[in-house]
Formats: C-alpha cells, structure tokens, sequence
C-alpha cells in the first residue's frame, strides 16, 4: 500500500510535450508509472516517445482512462490546467508549476474544496510511492519502499529529510511534497490522515516550515485522531523575521508563525521534533528501531 | 512586492477608493512645485516601505512655501529605521473627524481572503488588536462570490463606527476588496480610513502588497518596483533571479530549494555559526545561477566562510561544481568554500572539483559535516584577521 | 407534521420596517407563527409591534435563534439579504420579492447549494402549514389542517388549487410556492421529496407551468422515489409559444416545455393529471377519498 | 427585453467582441450617409426581432450609392413576418471564409449558463441541432468561477473549427461570456460567428436578450427600448405595466397572478371559448390598475366579452370591484363582462358590484361557472352581430 499514487494510478501530463514535461514526465514512466497520455492544445494526434498527446484533458480522459493528472504548463495558465483536470473527472492533480499567482489558486482551491478532485501543490516535488509510482520530480533514486510516510513543505529538504532515513535503513510508504505556496491544495491534516490510514506506513514524519499555522492546527489534529507515532520537523529556527510592511498579517497571526512556536506546538500535543535532519533520522530510530 | 503610499494610492484612484489629492516629488523644487499645485496647507510624507514614519518625524504639515521647503529638505534623505527617504509624497491636507482602520488580506490560515474594519485607527493597531481583539471586526470573504454588501454593513455595525458613514464607509470597503483582486494584491491597508468633518471617507494611508507572481498582468505596477531604496546586495541578487536575504553573520550560505538553505542555516546555528545570509539559488539551478550566486555572496565583506549546501534533485551537482569553477576563474575569491553534493549527478560533481583542484575549496559528504567544516574555517578566519 | 415551517420555525424578517414587509409579517404573527425578529440596518434596537429589529441578520440570529427568514426588501437588495442569510446560519429562507435579477440568482443559487442553507423563492407566496405557522403571503383563512401536500410553481394559481380542494374537504400538510422565476431556489422534486418523507401528508398535489422541464424531470423522480399518490396540474394549454427570437433557447429545450409535453411526461409515469383545478379535486377525491 | 441587431453590436464593442463597422439608419439618406462614411460594399440589415431577415429579403449587399438607395427604400417599411421595418442597420461588407454558430444561454433546467459553438453556422441552427445534435457542442460554465479558458479549448476543439482560429474563437467566446455576465442577458446569440479571409473572428450578427429585472443597473441598454416596433395594444400594456399578450380569440382576459390567467385560458378553452389576450393584473392591483387593464382589454376591437378571473390574496377583491366600476365610468363599455371574485374582501367586493349595478356584468362564483357563462356570452355577441 501507499497513499494518493501508485500501481492503480494512469498519468495524464499537461505540458508533457513541453522540455521540462517530458523530461520529468518520461522519468516518472521509466520509474514505472502508468503515463497513459500528455496534453498540449493543438498537438493532439502526436506522441512523445509513444504517449499520445490530446487536445484537452476531456480526451485524454475519455480516451485512456487517466485518474490522474500531473501539471507542468507554466505559470500563467497552470491554474486553468487544474481546473481542466478536475472538471476532466482527474481524481488527483499534482501541480508541479511554481510562482501562479495566489488570487488564481484562492479560486481554484475553493472551487476544487467544493468537488471531489484532491490537488497536491502546486510549486510541489509531486508525490513518490517508492516502487509503485512515481509522480512528479522526487529523484526517486534515493527511495525505497518502507514504513515511513514522509509529507513536507518544501521540495529539496524532503529529499534531505528522506534521504537522511535512508541512510538510516528506512523506506518510505510514500512522499508527499504538499508545497510551500499561501495557497496550497491539500494540507498536512490531510496527508497525515491518509498516511493514518495507510497499512503500510507505521511512522509518519512531517517536514514543516516558518508561516502560516499548518502546522499547529496539524498538532491539535493530531492530538486528537492519530494513533500512529509522527515525528515532526520544521526548517527556520534562524530564519529573519519576514519584513512585513502591514499589520495586518500580525493581527491575525499574533506570535503564530515561527519555527520555535511550531516545534513548541508539536511537542506539547506528543509530536517529537527534531531539530536537524540528522535528529529526526535518531528519534525514528528510537520509535520505529533503525534498521542499520 | 510591497508599494509605496503614493503608488498604493494611485491603485486606489483605479478603483475608485477615494484619496486626497496628491503627488510625488523627489526634491524640495518638486515639492514645492507639488504644494504650490495642490495648495496650501500640504502635508509632506516620507516614501519608505517602513511604518512609524509619523513618529519618525517623516510626516508633517506645511501651511507655507517656506515650511514646505523646510520639511521637505529635512525629510529627503532621512533615515527611517534602516530605510533612506529618496522620495516624498506631497497631500492635501485633510480635517479629521474620525480615524479607522482597515484592511483586505490572505489569510493563509483559511485560505480566504478576510476583510477588517476598526473604529480605532491612527494609531498603533497592532497594540490594540492585543488589548483588545474585538476593536477589530473580521470577516471572510469567499473568493468566488466576492465581498457583499452584507459584509460591509456586518464590518461596519460589528466595528460601532459613526451611523452617518455606514453607507459610504462601506463602498469603500468594496472598493478596496476590488482593489486587492483586481491588482492580485496579497494585502491592502489603510490606516487611518479618515471621515472628514465634511464626513467624507477617505485612505489618508495606503499600504499594498502585491504577489510578485502577478506581475505579468500589472505591468503598470511592475513598474513601480524601486529599486533604489533597496539594499545593493539584495538588488544584485534581485536582479540575477535568486532569492537572497542578509543577515548578520559570517558564514556565507548557499542551497537549493528554500526550505533546504532553512534548514542550513539552522544547522549553522545549531554547530556555532552565524550565517551571513539566506541564499536559494532555485531547483534546476544552473551553472551560470551559481556563479551569480558566489557573486552576490562576496560582495558581503563581513563573509569569512561559504557553505555550499546542495541535494540535488532537478538540479544536478555537475552543473553546480561546474558553476563553482567558473566562479573561481572569474571573481577574486578570497575565503574558504564547504561544498557538500548529494544527489542527482553528486559523484560527477565531486569529480569535477576534485580535477580543478580549486584553492580552499572542502568537500564534505554530509550536511552536519559541512556545517560544522564551515563554522570551523569561519572561526579561523576571524581569527586571523 | 408539516414540511419547512411549522411550530418550531422562528422567523426574522428582511424588510419588516417596510410596508409589505410589516403587513405580512404581521399576518403571520397573527397566524401564529413566531416571529422573533426583523432586520433593517440602521433601525437596529427599535421595534415593529414590540417584535425587536436588528441592523444585521448575524444579530437577530445571535439574539433570537431565529432559524427561518423571509426576505421582503427590494429586488436590487433582494440577493443580498438571501446571502446575509445564509452566512447568517439560517436553514431557511423564504424570498417573495420579485423581479430579482436573474445573474443574481444564479450566483446565489450557485453558492446555497453548497452550504446548508435551504431557498424557496424567490417570486413566491410562501409556504403555509395550516394551523402551524405561515411564513409569506399565502392568505391562510382558506385553508385547514389535513392530509394533502401542495407545490406550486405560482401564487394565486396555488391558492385557487387550494381551495378547489378546499371546496371538497381536504386540508392540507403543508402548500409551498416554490415560485416561476428561471431559477429557484427549491425544485419540485426537492418539495415533493419532503412530502414523501412527512407522515402527515398522504396525497401530493403538484401544480407546474410552461416552460422549463422541471416537471418532466419530476415525473421522473416520482416513478423512482415515491410511494403516495401525486396528482398533477398543469396550467398553459392554450397559452401562445412564447416569442423567443434566438434559437439557443429551442435547441437545448427541443419539443419540451409546452403544458401537452409535461402533462404527458407525468401521466407517462403513471400521475393523474387534472386538465382544470376542479379535476385536480375530482381526481384527488378519488384517490384519497372525498369529504364533502 | 430582446435588442435589435444593431443594439446588441454596441454592446459586444464594449466587451471587445469584434464586429464589423456600421451605423444604423431609419431613413434612405441615413442609410446613403452611413454606407459613404463607412465604403462600399456595405450589407443594409432591416433591424427587427425576428429571424429568417435574409430570406425575406431584410438583408442586401449594396456595392453603390444607387445599389444602398434602392434596398434601403425597399426594406424601409417592409414586412417580416408580421414585424414592419422602421430601422436598418449599414454596415462594411465581411469576406467570409467560414461560418459558425455561438451561443451562451441561461440553461433553465440546470440552472447554468451554457456556452455553445458549432462549426455549421450560418444556417437554421436549429435544423442542423435536430438532425445532428453533435454539431452544436455545449458546456455549461460555474456561474461563481466564470467561463475558463479550457472550456473555450474543449468547445472549440470538439466542434472542430479550423487549428488557426482556436485561440481567436475561444477569445470571442470569452468576451461573449462577459457580455453576457456584465450585461445581465439571457441570451447571447452569434450566428453566423465569422472568420473572415484574413482569418479574423467577428460576429457578423448579434441577438441579445436582456433580463428586463437588471435594467436599473443598465441604463444605456434601457434607453433601447423600441416602442416603435411593438404592438400597439402590447405598448400600452406595457407602459400601464401589465403583462399582456395578444391572442387570436374574442374572450378578453384578466386575472390576478400568471398561473391564475394561464389557468383561466385553459378553462376557458375547454368551455368552448377563444381567449383574445393573456392579461396579468398583478398581485396586489389595485383600483387603477384594473381600469388600466379594462382600457386595453376593449382596445382590441375582436372582443365580444370579458372574464374577471379573481382570486384574492394580496389582492383584495373590493379593491378591483371598486375599480371595476371607475372603468366603467370612465370608458364606453359595450361587451359583457363576467366577474369571479374569491379570496381576500370577496364578500365586500361582489357587495360592491351589486350596489353598483353596472349594465351587463355577471357574477358568478366558481371559475369553470365563470368560464361557461362568458363563453355563452360571446357566442351570443358573435350571433347578434
């Protein structure tokens, strides 16, 4: 088992015939995912290394039975991508674009909360089921299949983070890169809750960051609905204190928002936290039992 | 990218928030020039991305020729807290019956936009939420429906602000809830939201953040980017695509990804460093990336030390070892580097730094081993000089 | 037993302060109905006949509980207050203006239907429950308690099907005027539904119109979901084609919409249909038994 | 409200829906100025709210001033299907290279817009839908998110329009949607949607369908309202603010409510009888409104008796009683007239008419009593004349 891909999952690659698309999405393929078919209005009727590329994601869908759909097209038109897919009946979209502007993702994600198609990003390394699936741009590589469901915000410290495990002896159930945008499309709860209910995972480790207060309301979440041991990271203990010109943002965050109001957060619901890589690579080990 | 007053206003002339009259000037003859247009009495405000600009002495009121002159030379090149005042903005001057409070903004926790109104503006707001968190009433906005009327008239009763401006009060509300959409802005603030004694309501301030992913379709707010009232370093690095913030220590830092260079800089910390810098040369970082990145680095004399700190996942370690040697061959490089590659194409990147036989330059394999290699070097460093 | 209102409905009034709004809200006192509140900004804290007025619906719910609202202030406010409403937590809203935009309807149709809140109306009558409570203009004193359940897509159309089976001894459950506007807030089926599910009601009576195909779609859902007896009645036989200058209209509503096409669809699916009110109670004295 | 060609046209510039340039005229010399200033070829369009102009030959290609004197004098004051021509609407002539159809309409039934397009336009769109429903290609829009790009995408890719025009036709589409979102339309029809031979898209026509409910908020598109085109019986109707519509019978009509008068037309036809109009009186009439509805009720000279069909509930049955009889005090009343009265006051009503003891009005109780008796009264009518 693993969450949100795998074995059962179809591919559908919007921009798959752009330079970076088809690299990561011939990637993935050759990882073993089911990449069933790449979009690019226009080119419909062409293939890319054999995939056949359609006009819309409806055909694709229609066509090859995708359920899921990974986005690569660039900032300006990724948030009708999103939109395409999910009203293509996609069931997971993994939003690879960075920098789409947040008053586009405020309307795609409350449009998408209203339906039943889960995003994950965008500006996110996409998700890894390591030996299953992988969908996105996780360097699959330094995976292997395991117990730990691995979920973050950030893309490279995941690797970071996963890797550190690794050398530790650990494999990975899955990993989710959430993304660190305002406006991401699934949040920690969420993935915390279907690793929860994954057979396969017995640790969970969540990799989280300065802002916002995911991570906090993720601890109370936890708290009350996880069984399963999580071990909890967050980057920016020494991170400057954002420059920000307004108040308003204070208002409503008060003292929320830093690494150590997080950590402290996590620890007070029975999250242990470790404070580099290297420390959350120990504490599993000391839950779980390292491997090497 | 946060705005200026002035440009935050003229946004708010577009949608119809109404402002007193005014305009910039970047010397005392422009000023002047200004007041005289505009009539007397002005009042003369310091352009910084910076609040407490009144008690600062950036703000005053000038009824005269001569005060203009006097307030507008004293003003321009002032120092506001860490910020130099390269440009003015010359007001009406306005009569004031009351001051409120009030702001459009992402709330990142709800995903939502939220809209807030107090009766208590002018002041310090911050201070009052904390004494008193009902003085500012909030609601949330569904994005998809937009602001409604009924929301403005919530704001407005929930806030006690005066009977007689409930109606207009709330337009502007409206106004710059289309504000904050139209011109993809991640805030919009206005404090003190004036009523005149003609009971008119006005933005005498404008604080308006814009999402710099937007800008493709503001090309008039682009624009606006000032660059000279920027740290040079940070311009430089602006400039260059990377994603650069200065700190105050030593240690120069370098890393892919933000939330990667995070928590390189906490590892820093954590073995005695202080970095000098927050440094995300991007995923997919290429070679020419990083010697823009060991550029901008550099040129913070107070760095003793740079830690390379890459994983590579769409970047590759060969284009950053190889990057790393063209830096060398081209800027005067005086301090040690750690570099530690792991990932994607990591033992050709070794491989490729192990041939330049690059002078002072450490390879070390783990992220706790490279921090603490650095932090050492740093201290011998300072040691020596 | 009744559906929608009945003793346990606690209306605030949008627009009580207003001529019709108070003589309607009035007559409903006087019918029973437990008014609690009204709403007009800026009258907040005075009163209409000792009934307390709020500036905001969020108050009067805050202070009253209030749970129903009717909605009787100007067509250009009209969507507004439904809004206010609903963000204001109450499960039903009755709106009898009329003559509200149709883009306005549809953004607010578009949103109720994704929260909890219920909408009948707008340009509607109301719903009465004989002897319970009466929220609208339904003029009660022709009507008694008993056993059959009216909807009606029109006003005084509604009250003349009402007392033609007056006339014969029904009573009636409850009568809802889900109102003619394009779009409404409530449809046949969702009425029809409620009265499936009240024990009080044994006979359904369903009164449509021209145009639309909300009560062949509702012909469909009776022969699939519901157990008592409907009888039909369909007004416009002899009404003349409307005068529709595009062809838009035509192509995607075909050969339906004409009172022959309902009245066939219904009977198709086995309900009787009554060519004049008088045979609606003629069939109704059939089935359930005449009283007079 | 439907608008005229022309009117639509206006309103599709102010969203940047291209169209051809032209000017309306309502006489030959209007017509000869427009076709100099605009150049030759020109196609004159008869301006009135009915299809099938081009097959009555409501539309001609003028290459020269004597070609524009002599269609626009011909189409001046032509019929067309029951609508006389009093405008034209001159405008450049298009080379067209194909010819399609695009429509967005408020679907009723999903309580949606819908956006459609098809590559077989040009032509009775209708046929083509009942021969070949996968010609029109249709998705319905979310009303709170708006019409996407992918949709204009997936409409034109599945109507198979030419690869050029693509991104062109799905702008129209767009501007389309928008004119029909800001403009409060029902309907927006394009047919024929064009692609010159420069391979330009524009809408060589326009139907629009106001919402007659947002015309407070338009009231540009208020000031088309063309009297002048209307039945004259059907305008003062209007003006009186009654819904009427002329019917084919002898039977005059009125009730209180839409349902009640499609009801009573239908009772009345069953008794035997032909309605000669559908009039709403209105909930809540009062007394001047029924004399109102009695003027225009007699106004149409078929009409050998009349139905009051009353059921009381905001309205109050003493209410059209006492109006009943100010009309006819005011008025020549020669026709019958039979009068239901039910519901609210209806005892005090009916005691109104009985002391009133107009000539040749009938009460009765019941509306199929009602409806037998002015059937009778109409045949009597019909045999005595």
């Amino acid at each position: 088992m693993s969450i949100l891909v795998g074995t059962e999952t179809k591919l559908v690659v919007s921009g798959l015939t752009g330079r970076e698309g088809s690299f990561h999405g011939m990637n993935n393929r050759r990882y073993g995912t089911d990449l069933v078919a790449g979009v690019t209005p226009g080119k419909g009727g062409q293939d890319v290394e054999g995939v056949p590329i359609f006009d819309t994601v409806h055909d694709a869908v229609a066509e090859t039975g995708a359920n899921t759909s990974m986005i690569f097209v660039p900032p300006r038109f990724a948030a009708d991508a999103i939109l395409e897919a999910a009203d293509a009946g996609v069931e997971l979209v993994v939003c690879i674009t960075e920098g789409i502007p947040v008053h586009d993702m405020l309307r795609v994600y409350t449009h998408l909360r209203r339906g039943t198609t889960r995003l994950i990003g965008p500006n996110c390394p996409g998700v890894l089921s390591p030996g299953k699936s992988n969908v996105g741009i996780i360097p699959a590589h330094f995976f292997s299949e395991g117990n730990v469901g691995l979920v973050s915000r950030s893309g490279t410290l995941t690797y970071q983070i996963g890797n550190t495990l690794a050398q530790r002896g650990f494999g990975n159930s899955s990993i989710v890169g959430i993304g660190g945008d305002p406006i991401a499309g699934s949040s920690f709860i969420e993935i915390v809750d279907l690793f929860e209910r994954d057979p396969e995972t017995e640790l969970i480790v969540m990799c989280g960051e300065i802002g916002g207060e995911e991570e906090e309301r993720t601890a109370e979440y936890i708290e009350a609905n996880v069984e399963k041991p999580v071990v909890g990271y967050i980057a920016g203990f020494t991170a400057p204190p954002g420059k920000t010109m307004g108040h308003a943002g204070a208002i409503i965050s008060g003292s929320k928002g830093t690494a150590q109001a997080k950590a402290e957060a996590l620890e007070a619901k029975g999250v242990r936290v470790g404070r580099t890589p290297t420390q959350v690579a120990d504490i599993a080990a000391e839950i779980v039992g390292a491997k090497v | 990218m946060d705005l200026l007053e002035y440009q935050g206003k003229e946004l708010f002339r577009g949608h119809g928030v109404p402002v007193p009259d005014g305009r910039p000037a970047t010397t005392v003859a422009e000023a002047v020039e200004a007041a005289e247009a505009l009539g007397y009495p002005v009042v003369v405000k310091a352009q910084v991305l910076i609040g407490g600009r009144g008690k600062a002495g950036g703000i005053k009121l000038a009824k005269t020729r001569e005060e203009i002159e006097e307030h507008a030379g004293a003003i321009l090149g002032m120092d506001i807290r860490g910020f130099t005042v390269h440009e003015l903005y010359v007001e009406r001057a306005s009569d004031i019956a009351e001051e409120y409070y009030a702001a459009i903004l992402l709330d990142r926790t709800a995903k939502r936009p939220m809209a807030m109104l107090s009766r208590m503006g002018g002041m310090d707001v911050e201070e009052i939420a904390a004494n008193d968190p009902n003085a500012i009433v909030r609601v949330y906005v569904d994005p998809l429906l937009g602001f409604q009327d009924f929301q403005a008239r919530r704001l407005a009763f929930d806030a006690g602000i005066a009977a007689d401006v409930i109606r207009p009060a709330g337009a502007v509300l409206a106004k710059l809830y289309e504000t904050f959409v139209k011109e993809d802005a991640l805030l919009v603030e206005v404090n003190p939201l004036l009523v005149t004694t003609d009971r008119e309501v006005v933005a005498l301030d404008a604080k308006v953040t814009i999402d710099g992913n937007s800008l493709f379709r503001h090309p008039d707010t682009a624009a606006f980017r000032d660059v000279g009232s920027e740290d040079p370093q940070e311009r430089m690095a602006k400039e260059r695509g990377l994603t650069f913030v200065k700190l105050e220590g030593d240690i120069g830092i370098l890393g892919n990804g933000a939330g990667l260079v995070m928590s390189t800089l906490d590892v820093v910390a954590q073995a005695g460093g202080r970095p000098a810098n927050f440094l995300d040369a991007g995923g997919g970082s290429k070679a020419e990336a990083i010697v823009d990145a060991v550029e901008v680095i550099l040129s913070n004399p107070n760095v003793r030390a740079v830690l390379f700190n890459i994983f590579g996942g769409i970047t590759r370690c060969d284009e950053v070892a190889r990057g790393l040697v063209t830096a060398f061959g081209q800027l005067e490089v005086n301090v040690p580097f750690v570099v530690r590659l792991e990932g994607t194409n990591d033992e050709e990147g070794r491989r490729i730094l192990a041939e330049a036989e690059l002078p002072n330059v450490h390879v070390e394999k783990t992220m706790d081993g490279a921090a603490e290699r650095v932090v050492e070097l740093a201290k011998a460093g300072a040691a020596v000089s």
